[in-house]
Parts: structure tokens; sequence; C-alpha cells
């Protein structure tokens, strides 16, 4: 197996997710185009994981958890954020969020 | 306990305070008496390492590095922890300690506005680690990290304890410092990669000087010039001076009079002048140039004033002028000066931010057409502000002077190679600078403390100086004429290092 | 080997395709479930990489657990379900170009630099010390020894998180 | 004790702080401690007057007669401080001079204590005043006793402080704190000159402070010419501020609006004459660098005497009495100057010494005045206080002719030694105007005594004889004023100027010169002439307008016909008129027009440029450079304003396309 086909993979994710969080308009969609970027983080790690040999194979894998766990705490963080803006204005639409207009 | 201090003494100095806001972190923000007691604690603790440094240090080898550490800490860039001092930095770490405690004392009772004494002594602690840390790196990345450290809390400091226009305030004293430090990060990775791959202080000053051609040792300098200069403030990057003091709470301007402006010219100290000394030579009868000017800029920029507070400010650039004299002759005579004018300024200008800011306590307002009478209604507040006014303008006997007069003599024989025709100018110049200094400084004592009352404030009752105040200030005025009296006890420690730095260039 | 490959086509394929359509779809609630398959082929996709533990974390944890949280979240914000006409914001063609972009550079990126690199063959290999270097096992050793420090801050920064999000969340 | 001068300063400097924090609880006020600090360094002073008399001998025993009257200093120093290579040290130089400084400025400070504790009774600040007079006095004290310009520089710049404070003792009115600030900043203007000068003189020297070793190095052809004319231009400046002497003069008649002791101590006796004495102590600097002993002309003399005749005009057309005073001692601050000028160092520093004894008699005496009429208005609120006020009016008298320079009175001496100097040295032109100075003084004097203690009393109320603290200082200095010269006279063998005369300038070929008779008898007969015109004019109410004035004069001309300046004294009986009429008048208006218009005009001048920079370079130009980048950013259209949505997911893109952006550039470097 090429490399490149996991890193290429984990490219198409990663563009996808960016595509998501950048167009949608949805929170929850918002939150789930992340965790499709943090996926395809995942898929690099333990592609180069599996490129090594002796100790270095197995840092991709624990890589790869924590970032599980950290995409985890994410959502949970982020949901309730979305629904404490859902509470304040009815409704969901991120492009109607900007506080920071300057 | 010795042995342990020796070692690690120094960290202990800077990062005590930061062990103070994150314990801070965790308490309540409602219980604003255990807050201030944190705070004061921590840096108490942290000014009894200084006192124990003070006592352990080596008078007689001040030149030498002490109480350093050198541990590995980016290997990758070849970047270590090494941290030191000398006497250079001593007076400076001291000074730098001695005022955040003064300014714990003085907040008290003395929150501006939004209050939050939880955030606002937090920041004032990071801001400590940040100031002493800079004192003490040997490592230019260390240093830098250190420098910027302070930024952060100063901005936040003014952008939401200020006055009314914080916002830009905070903002232009930003981006106009980080500007600089833009540029001086640029140096120092050029010093790394041209001057030998090291980072290390001391390792740079004994190789950088060989490795780096002249032309380009120019533009390094150039660019540390830029990054020291603006924080000191030189003319013409001054401007944002004026605002940020305008706009900052009293807390924010004494430490930002009495340390932050020191950053700067103990960078030309500690790092521009001693690593690139040929470039320095180069480039000192520009530096000297625009000190005068500021000098005379500075007072002039003083008579126009309207503001209390902003007329201190401008007597910053002007006295800093004098600092920035005395470097740019790069003799051990101007850079003493230059070190006693530091700190003389420190406690001069940071004693005024602290009795403007009591003037605004009570008078709510520094506009100094509306005030009068400060004799009358708080004599001892008023004789105070004539104390330092007159410590300010250098009258001999009190540490001003000692900045002032020195910087003077030392223009008349700069380093050899240089100008004496036009550092004489300089000197007569700087002397100009000196009666300007009497008028605006008298000029405004006089509207203020002398006649009587205006007829808006006739009726109140106007608290004199009470017990925080007696005690944030008493040390800082004990201080100002201690060193006034007995240079010695400063310029014994500063000597020796500034010899064995400076002699050879 | 040829298995190998026509098993990472499919899987391949069904993320992308699936992730596609979980950024274009008009229905919040499809879009959860297009999640569902994007996560699962990912996690399939681990196996292939020789890292069994991380594949049934990442289905237990994402497809069970974190989905599940979308779901509600989905629920709560009183999405409906069903068709939505405006799930896109106005700057679908920016985000479009900009992904595209991305993408580009990245595909150029990785295929300049690693061309034909191949992975190594762990067919030869024993079961034994598979499991010793990349097995479960070696995983629960690493995690308890060199990253037990990191470990324990993520727990923390889990319990942060618990924290936060009641305090969030919280009705009052 | 002359090992141990250090002493002197130091009590007076604890009575300061002593003053400041206990004065309020004591009974008196903090006066009893002033008086006594000030009382024991007058006694200390005495014992040094008396051990240095004493070291004459001890030394002529050692050395033979040759050198008897040479004495060398006492010098007493420790390190101060190292900055660079030099090793700065502080200390006491103790010589003639000091002494002699010492002993005058304890005096007269005792007495002005004494005199204070009545006359500022009930004052708002009188602990305040007290604390101010114990430490002007210690500046007084440092200055004299530095053994290093540094050191001066820190007496000098004290004194400075505290008459910026007693000048604006009362600074609730606006024109006391004006007087105030502008003589602060007239010295402080002259001190640029100070610092200078210092800072070139210790370069000179090969890097030391130290005075006697600045004075050898003068005068040994150690420091090349220019640099001695340029220290010495700089030194002088310094000298014209802080002595008041023409053109910075104007400073010290506005300085009458502190308390009257304040101005007999400090504007009279002591600080003004701190550039007098600074001449006196580099002496060595001004004498090489103005080439002194060559004669004709030189600009130390050309600014005393031009002061002298500018000053003692302008005394005829004043109705303020301190005024009268005010310039009565610019004018004899500009005989000192012009003395060190002509080379007569003995005489200048003689004539300090009685002009602080007979000028505080007077001011004092016009503080016992003013204190029973409330008034210093010679014009409108005094006149015929001899019968009332009988024992003022006869100290008041001894002082006036002494300041006159009647035989045998102090100033007689003094001023007869400056001219004879004047003459010996070939400085001609300077002695005729000394003796200018001379007549106008005897003639301003005789109509301030005739205003104010002869003809009807034009004031209100019942003027009132001063009680004895006030009365007490007028005596004392009564004994002074008549005494004091003799110290110098021939048949006292100079035994002042041996007390003083300094090895150094000695070797130098600072020389005094024997009494002259013809020259006294000049001195004596231009005094009395001018004390008989003024009695004509001024008693008889003669005012010379037209032929009535010339008569008179030109008889007491012809008495004098024997004299060889016979036709200087009819011309200038004859221009009298004109002086103490249009001129004076002009010349006031010139000083309070123009010179202070100058000054003012400087300082409105650099306002209105401050003002312009602050507005248009600081706040246009400069910040607008600043401000500018952020306006020209807005100028871009909407670009950046549409950027500053406040939506995360815009920021974002930005974010991401950027990123890719940098990428490509990578990409496309690497």
């Amino acid at each position: 197996m090429l490399i490149n086909q996991f890193l290429l993979l984990g490219a198409a994710l990663f563009c996808i997710g960016v595509y998501g969080v950048l167009a949608r308009k949805n929170g929850v969609l918002v939150l789930m185009s992340i965790e499709l970027i943090l996926n395809a983080v995942n898929i690099n790690l333990l592609a180069f994981g599996a490129m090594h040999q002796g100790p270095a194979a197995i840092t991709g894998q624990v890589f790869a958890l924590f970032i599980i766990t950290v995409a985890a705490a994410e959502v949970g963080v982020g949901l309730a954020i979305v629904l404490l803006i859902y509470r304040n204005r009815t409704s969901v639409d991120l492009s109607e969020v900007d506080l920071m207009k300057g | 306990m010795n042995d342990f201090l020796n070692d690690w003494g120094l960290t202990l100095a800077v990062f005590l305070p930061l062990l103070g806001a994150v314990v801070m972190m965790v308490i309540p923000r409602g219980e604003e008496d255990t807050h201030k007691i944190v705070a004061l604690v921590s840096t108490l603790l942290s000014g009894a390492v200084g006192v124990w440094l003070l006592f352990n240090f080596d008078y007689d080898h001040s030149h030498k590095l002490q109480f350093a550490r050198s541990d590995s800490w980016i290997e990758v860039i070849n970047s270590r922890y090494h941290i030191g001092i000398d006497g250079i930095s001593l007076p400076l770490l001291v000074l730098s300690m001695f005022i955040t405690i003064l300014v714990v004392i003085y907040s008290w009772n003395h929150f501006p506005e939004p209050h939050n004494p939880k955030a606002f002594l937090a920041l004032t602690l990071v801001l400590e680690v940040g100031m002493n840390g800079t004192f003490v790196a040997q490592d230019l990345i260390l240093f830098f990290v250190f420098f910027e450290l302070v930024l952060l809390p100063m901005y936040f400091m003014i952008g939401v304890w200020g006055g009314e226009q914080r916002q830009y305030a905070a903002i232009k004293f930003f981006l106009f410092t980080l500007f600089g430090s833009a540029l001086m990060i640029l140096s120092f990775l050029a010093l790394y990669f041209k001057g030998g791959q090291t980072f290390d202080m001391p390792q740079l000053i004994q190789v950088a000087q060989a490795n780096i051609s002249h032309n380009t040792a120019l533009w390094i300098f150039g660019g540390l010039f830029m990054g020291f200069a603006i924080k000191v403030p030189m003319f013409p990057f001054h401007t944002w001076l004026p605002d940020a003091h305008t706009q900052a709470p009293t807390q924010g301007s004494v430490i930002l009079a009495a340390i932050l402006l020191k950053l700067g010219t103990y960078g030309f100290i500690r790092i521009a002048i001693p690593i690139l000394p040929e470039a320095a030579h180069t480039w000192a009868p520009w530096i000297g140039g625009l000190a005068v000017v500021g000098i005379i800029y500075g007072a002039l920029g003083c008579l126009a004033q309207t503001d209390l507070k902003r007329l201190i400010a401008f007597s910053s650039v002007a006295h800093m002028g004098f600092v920035m004299l005395g470097i740019a002759t790069l003799t051990p005579v101007g850079i003493n000066a230059a070190i006693f004018g530091m700190v003389a300024h420190g406690l001069i200008t940071g004693m005024l931010f602290f009795i403007a800011g009591s003037v605004k306590d009570r008078f709510h307002t520094l506009e100094i057409r509306r005030l009068g009478g400060l004799l009358v209604q708080a004599p001892r507040l008023g004789w105070i502000l004539g104390f330092c006014a007159m410590a300010s303008l250098g009258l001999p006997g009190l540490a001003g002077f000692w900045g002032e007069f020195p910087a003077i003599l030392s223009a008349y024989s700069p380093a050899a190679g240089m100008s004496e025709a036009l550092f004489r100018t300089y000197m007569v110049i700087a002397s100009v600078g000196t009666v300007l200094a009497a008028g605006y400084l008298l000029w405004m004592f006089q509207r203020t403390a002398f006649g009587n009352p205006p007829e808006e404030f006739a009726d109140h009752h106007i608290h004199d100086v009470h017990g925080p105040e007696w005690l944030a200030w008493t040390p800082m005025l004990a201080g100002i004429v201690v060193l006034g009296v007995l240079p010695g006890l400063l310029l014994n420690i500063t000597n020796p290092a500034v010899m064995a730095a400076f002699s050879r260039i | 080997m040829i298995a190998e490959n026509i098993a990472f086509g499919v899987l391949a394929a069904s993320a992308v395709l699936a992730a596609l359509r979980l950024v274009t779809t008009k229905n919040v609630v499809h879009a959860a479930l297009y999640l569902v398959v994007v996560l699962a082929s990912v996690g399939a996709n681990y196996i292939l990489l020789a890292a069994e533990f991380v594949a049934v974390v990442q289905l237990l944890v994402y497809v069970g657990a974190i989905v599940v949280i979308f779901l509600f979240g989905v629920m709560l914000t009183r999405a409906q379900i069903g068709h939505e006409s405006e799930l896109d914001n106005d700057q679908r063609g920016i985000a479009l170009v900009t992904a595209l972009f991305l993408l580009g550079i990245l595909s150029y990126v990785l295929i300049d630099f690693f061309q034909d690199d191949k992975l190594p063959e762990l067919t030869g290999v024993s079961k034994a010390t598979l499991q010793a270097t990349r097995g479960t096992g070696a995983v629960g050793d690493a995690i308890f020894s060199t990253y037990l420090v990191p470990f324990e801050v993520v727990s923390v920064l889990l319990l942060a998180a618990l924290v936060g999000a009641i305090v969030l969340a919280r009705r009052d | 004790m002359l090992e141990h001068a250090w002493v002197i300063p130091a009590i007076t400097f604890t009575s300061f702080w002593l003053i400041l924090f206990f004065g309020r609880r004591l009974p008196k006020g903090g006066s009893e401690i002033g008086i006594l600090a000030v009382g024991s360094t007058l006694v200390l002073s005495c014992v040094m007057v008396a051990q240095w008399v004493g070291r004459a001998k001890t030394l002529a025993v050692g050395h033979g007669e040759e050198i008897e009257h040479i004495r060398g200093p006492v010098d007493n120093t420790v390190r101060w401080f190292t900055s660079g290579q030099f090793r700065v040290r502080v200390g006491t130089h103790v010589d003639g001079l000091t002494v002699v400084m010492l002993f005058t400025v304890a005096l007269i400070s005792f007495l002005v204590h004494v005199f204070s504790t009545n006359y500022m009774e009930g004052d708002r600040r009188f602990t305040h005043y007290f604390a101010s007079l114990s430490l002007f006095t210690t500046g007084m004290y440092v200055l004299v006793t530095a053994s290093t310009t540094l050191a001066a520089l820190f007496g000098w710049e004290l004194m400075g402080l505290c008459s910026f404070m007693l000048i604006g003792h009362w600074w609730e009115e606006k024109p006391n704190s004006n007087a105030a600030l502008k003589a602060f900043f007239t010295t402080r203007t002259g001190d640029i000159g100070l610092l200078v000068g210092i800072s070139i003189l210790f370069w000179a020297a090969g890097g030391t402070f130290d005075i006697a070793k600045i004075n050898q190095a003068a005068l040994s052809g150690q420091i090349s010419h220019t640099v001695l004319v340029v220290a010495a231009c700089a030194l002088l400046a310094a000298v014209i501020g802080k002595s008041a002497q023409f053109p910075l003069h104007t400073w010290l008649p506005d300085a009458m609006a502190g308390p009257t002791p304040v101005s007999a101590l400090i504007h009279a006796a002591t600080m003004v004459v701190a550039g007098v004495y600074l001449l006196a102590r580099v002496y060595g600097v001004f004498w090489v660098g103005f080439h002194i002993p060559d004669g004709g002309f030189n600009f130390v003399a050309a600014v005393g005497a031009t002061t002298i005749v500018i000053a003692a005009v302008l005394a005829f057309v004043q109705r303020d009495i301190k005024k009268v005073l005010a310039y009565s001692t610019i004018s004899q601050l500009g005989y000192m100057v012009m003395a060190l000028g002509v080379g007569a160092w003995t005489a200048a520093i003689f004539h300090l010494f009685t002009h602080a004894m007979f000028k505080a008699l007077l001011f004092l005496g016009s503080g016992s005045v003013s204190h029973s009429v409330h008034s210093f208005d010679m014009v409108d609120d005094m006149g015929g206080l001899r019968k009332p006020m009988p024992k003022t009016f006869a100290t008041f008298m001894v002082g006036s002719l002494a300041l006159a320079g009647l035989f045998p009175l102090a100033g007689f001496w003094s001023k007869d030694e400056i001219l004879l100097g004047a003459g010996e040295n070939g400085y001609k032109v300077f002695m005729i105007v000394g003796l200018v100075g001379a007549f106008m003084t005897a003639m301003y004097m005789t109509r301030c005594v005739y205003l104010t203690f002869f003809g009807e009393y034009r004031g209100h109320g019942h003027p009132h004889e001063s009680p004895l603290p006030i009365l007490g200082p007028l005596y004392v200095l009564t004994v002074f004023s008549v005494g004091a010269g003799l110290l110098n006279a021939p048949f006292t063998h100079e035994w002042f100027g041996k007390l003083i005369e300094n090895e150094t300038f000695f070797h130098a070929g600072v020389a005094t010169h024997d009494f002259s008779v013809p020259d006294a008898l000049i001195s004596t007969v231009v005094v009395l002439a001018a004390i008989g015109i003024g009695y004509l004019l001024f008693f008889q109410g003669k005012l010379p307008r037209g032929v009535t004035a010339r008569q008179p004069l030109a008889r007491v001309g012809y008495t004098f016909l024997a004299n060889r300046y016979y036709l200087d004294h009819i011309y200038t009986g004859g221009v009298v008129g004109g002086i103490s009429g249009p001129i004076a008048r002009a010349a006031y208006w010139f000083n309070q027009n123009v010179l202070d218009g100058i000054v003012n005009g400087v300082a409105i001048v650099a306002k209105k440029f401050a003002d312009w920079q602050y507005k248009y370079i600081d706040q246009g130009a400069i910040d607008g450079t600043v401000n500018g980048s952020g306006h020209g950013a807005e100028g871009l259209g909407g670009f950046f304003r549409t950027i500053q949505t406040g939506r995360v997911q815009q920021y974002g893109a930005l974010l991401f396309g950027a990123t890719a952006l940098l990428a490509l550039a990578l990409v496309l470097t690497v």
C-alpha cells in the first residue's frame, strides 16, 4: 500500500471539513464538519505511525487516541455553546452571530 | 538553603509571582481581600528572594554573571534557559520587584473601574514575571519571550481599566511595540544565523563581532534599535507613550514608567551594544542626536500640556533622552549615568504617576487649569508633588541629578573615534533641556499646588495622603533621597560590570 | 495486497462521498447519519493501518457517543427534521474555492514529497512482534508509561470540558 | 575642627529634618531648633577662624618668616563613588576664604533667625519657614566648604531650591509664586553654564572635580587656552545668573516678594554672593582664560562694571524701599565681580564680607520699618520715621553710610580697595566706572534715607519702635558695619587679606596693593559730593529741572578743584538730572519691558512654539502618520471594513485562504 493513498484520503476529508466549516450556517453542522477535520488528522497520524518501525510506530496511535478524547470534549463544549446561542436567539444561524464585529 | 537559592534563587524571583497568579485563579472572584493578600505575599516573597540576592551578591565581582543557571530548553535551535545577573541587571531587577510590591500596596483601595481586583492583581503579577525575567535572561529567545510577556498584561490593563480612550491607547501601545518586536526578533534570528548558531548572550558577545561583516552588523543593529527605541521610547517613536500613560490606570502608568521603559534601554546596554560594538559606534551619533532632540522636544511637549498625567508622560520622553544620550557616548561614565538615570527615573516618575493618580481620585480631573491650591487642601500631597518635581528636574541631592548631570558630563568626551564636536553640541543642548525641565515642572507645580483652591473644589473635603499611600510612597521617597546623596550605592554595583562590558568598545 | 487496496478503495470512496453529502445535505438529521458513515469508514481504514484499538475506540466513542450527542444537539435546537432550505450561508463560493485550493496544494505537496513511498509490509511479520510493536498492548504500555502525564492532563481536560458544558448549558 | 568642617552643614541639615518633623509640636514652632543649630555653627565657625589664625603661627615656625602669611588649605575627603575609571571624592576644603565665608554666613543666618522669631510671628507657615532657613544655611555651608565643583553644585542648587521656597513663601498670591518661579528659572538658565563648565573642567583637568587641582591645572598651563576660555565663559554665565549680574539680574528685585529677613539673608548677604564665591574659588580658570593680569579690558570686569551702573541708575526710581536695596545689592555684586575681573581678588572677598554686614543691616532695618508701618512703599507710607523709630533710624543711617562708602565705615575700605586694584592693575576705565557707581550709590541712599526717615509721615496708623529681637540683630550688624572695614585697614596690617590669602593664586601673581591715600581721598570726595548733591536734591526739594539745579552742583564742584577727577564730577553732576529722570525711567522701562519682555517673550514664544509643535508636528505629523496608516486602511474602500464583520466563519475563510496562499508561496520558493 502506498502511504499516499491514506494521506490523500486525509487531505480530501480535511478539505471537505474546511468547506463545511466555512459554508454551513447551522452550528451543529459546523461542529460535524470539525469532526471531519479531526478525523482527517487522525488518518494522517496513523499513516505516519505505520510508516515507522520501533517505538515511533506507537506514537501515532497514542496521539490519535488523545485527539479522539479532545474531540469528545470539544463536541461537548461546542454543543453547549450552540445551545446557549440557540437559547438566546432561537436560532443556530452562525452568520447572525457577529458580536465581534469591529 | 543557600545552596538551593544559589541555584534556583533567580528562577524563584522570576516565577514566584506567577505562582501567586495561579493561586489567585482558583480563588473565587468575590474574595477580594484574599486576592490582595495572595498578590502581596507573592510579590513580597519574590522581593524577599531579591533581598537575599542583594545580600549574597558578590559586589567585588559584579561584572561576573552570578546565580547563573543554564539548562537545556529548546534544543533544536540551541536556545537555553540561561539566566543570571550581574551589576547591570541587579539594580533593575530589584527595582522591578520593589515597584511591583509598592503597586500592590497602593492598589489596596485604589482599584480603578471596573474594579475586579482578581484580574487586575493577577495581571500585575504576570507583568512582574515578564519584567523580572527580562532582566535576568541571558538568552535572546528567553529574553524575547519575557520581553513580549509584558505586552499582554499591559494591554489589558490599559484596555480594560483605562480612561475614556483606552481602546485606542491600548491598541496603539500594542501595535507600536509589536512592530518593534518584530524587527527585534528578526535581528535576533540574524544574530543566530550569522553570529554563530547560538542565542546565548555571553557567547554572542564573544563571537558575533568577528563573525558578522560590518554592513550586516549595521542592519542587525538597526533592527535591534527599532525594537528597543520604540520601547524606550525615543523621538520620533514616542507617540504611543503619552496616550498609553494618559489612558492607563495609575498602577499601569507607574509600572509602565518605572519598569517597562527601562526594558528598551536595558536592551541597548545588555544586547545591542555589547554584541555589536562596531555597529553601535556607527549608530551612536544618530542615537545621541535623537536623544537630545527627544530632550528638547519632550520638554517643549510638556510645556504645551494641559493634563497633568500627559505632562508627566512627555517628561518621560525628555528624561529617557538623557538616558539615551548617556548610552550613545558608549563610555563607562555615560553607561553608568544611563543606568542611574533608569533607576532614578523609575522612582521619580513612578512617584509622579502615583501622585497624579491620587489627585485624580480626589478631584476626578487632571486638567491643570481646573486644579490649584493643592497645598491648601492637601498640604502633604502637595509637598510630595513638589519634592518629586524637584527630583525630576534634576536637583542635586536627589536621585534625578545622577541620571542627568553625568550624562551631560559624559557627552563632553564620547568614546574614542566619535566626533567630539558633535557630542559637545549635544551636551550644551541637553543642558538647555534641564532649564526647560525646570520650566515645565515648576509651571505645573505652581498651577496645581500654589494659590487658592478653585471655586469648584473650594468646599470639597479633600483627604490628605492616607495609609496605603504612605506605605507605598515612603520607600520611594526615601530611595530618591538616599540615592541622591549616596550615588555610590548604585554606582559601585554597576561600575565594575560596565567597565568590563564597555571598556573594550 | 490487492484485497487490501480494494478494501481501501471502497472505504475511501464511501468516506469521501458520505463526507461530501454531509456538507451539502439540506437535512440536519441526514447529516448526522452521513457522519456515521464517514466515521465508520475511517475507523475501518484504521484497521488497514494495523491500529485495531484506535479503530474500536473510533467506533465506540464516535459512532456510539458523539453522533448521539449530535443528534441530541439537533433535537434540542429544534432543527426541522426533514428539509431545510437554508443550511448554507452566503459564502459558499469562497468556501468552495478555499477548500479546493487547499486540496490542490495539499495533494501536490504530498504527491511531490512521498512519491511512491510504500508502507512497510506487515504480512511477513509474526503476530507476536506485531502485538509488541503496534498492538493494543503496546498502546496501553505507551499510554501508561511514556505518555502518562499527557494522559492525566487529558483527563483533567475532559473534566473541565464536562464542567464547562454544564455551566454553559445550564438553564438559569 | 578645620578637618571636620563637615560637621557644620551636618548640624543645620539635621536641624532641617528635626524642624520639619517635630517643629509644629514645639512651643516656639521649631524656631528654637533653628536658632540653636545655627548658633552652634556660629560658635564652631568662630573656633575655625581662631584655629585658622593659629595655624599661621605653627606654619610660620616650620617654614620661616618668608611665607608667614601663606597658609595651605586643610583637606578632608572621602571616596564618594566611582564611575568609569574616575574615583570621585567628596569632602571639605578649608582655607581662609572658607572660614571667612563660614563665619559670615553663620553670623548673618543667626541674626536673621533671631530677627525672624519676632518678625514672622503668627505666620501661616512659621515652622516651614524655619525649616527652609535651616536648609538654606546648609546649602551655603556645603558650597563654601566644598572641595569639589560637584559638591559646590549641590550647595548651589540647594540654595536655589530654598530661595524658590522662601520667595514663594506666601504662595497663595500669584505674584509671589511668579517671582519664585522667575528666580528659579533665571538662575537655572545661568546654571546651564555651570553644568557645562563643570563638565569641561572635569575632563580638562584630567578627570577630577577637585577645585584645587583644577586651579593648578589652569594656572600651570596644562589646559589649553581655548578650553579655558570656553569653560570660563560657561562658568561666568552661572555667576551672572546666581549673582544677578546684567543681563540676568531681573529676578532679584522680584525676589523681594519673599519675607524681608529672607531678602536680607539670601538675596543680599549670602546666596547671591555664591556666584562671586564661585568666581573666586576657581579663579585660576578666569585668571588665565580671560588674561586678567594683562589689564585693559576683559569680559568679567565688563559684566561687573555694566551691572554697577545699570543697577545703580535703577535704584533712583524705586518707590519700594526693598527694591532700592535690591538694586543696590545688584550694583554692589557688580563691584565684586568687577573686582575679580580686574584682579583684585582679596578686595572682592573683602567687599563681599563687608557688604554682607551692611546690606543685611539695611534689609533688616527696612524690615523693622515695614514691621511698624505695614508697607514697603517709601513715597506713600513712610517719611519722618526718625522720631518714632530712633534706634532703627540710627542703625539704618550707619548702614547707608557704610554702603555709600564713607570713611571710616566698612564700605569705604572695601570699595576703596577695589578701585585701587582696578587702577593699579591697568584697568583705569573700570576704576572710573567704580567711582561713578560709588557716586550714584551714595546719592540713591541719600534719597532712600530721606524718603523713609525725614520729612512728614505720609502713612496711616502710628509707627512704633520695634522690639528687642528685631533691634538686637541690627545692633550687632551696626557694630560690624562700622568695624569690619578696619580688619583690612593699613593700621591692622591688612589682617583680613592675609587671613584669606590663597597659596595657589599668590604664586600665580594675584597680588594685593597697599593702601593709597590719594585714591582714598578721591573716593571720599566723590561720596561726599554725592551725598551733598543728594541732600540738595532731595532734602531741599530742588529737583534737577533747569538752571537751579546746576548752580549748587557747580558750587559743590568747586571745592574739589584740586581733584584730578574734577571734570568727571562736573560731568556726572551735570547729568544727574538726566540720569535720575528720563534715562533711569527709560532704563527701567527697558528693564521691565525689553529685558523682562525678552524673558517673557521667550517663554511665550517657546509656549507658542510648543503648542504649535504639539498640535501640528506631534499630533499632526507624527501621530498623523501613525493614525494615517489606519485611515489609509479605511480608505481602501470597504475592504478592511468588510473583513471586520465579526463573523467567525469569514475569519475562518480568511485564515484558511491565507494559510493556503502561504503554503503555495512556500511550495513555489522551496
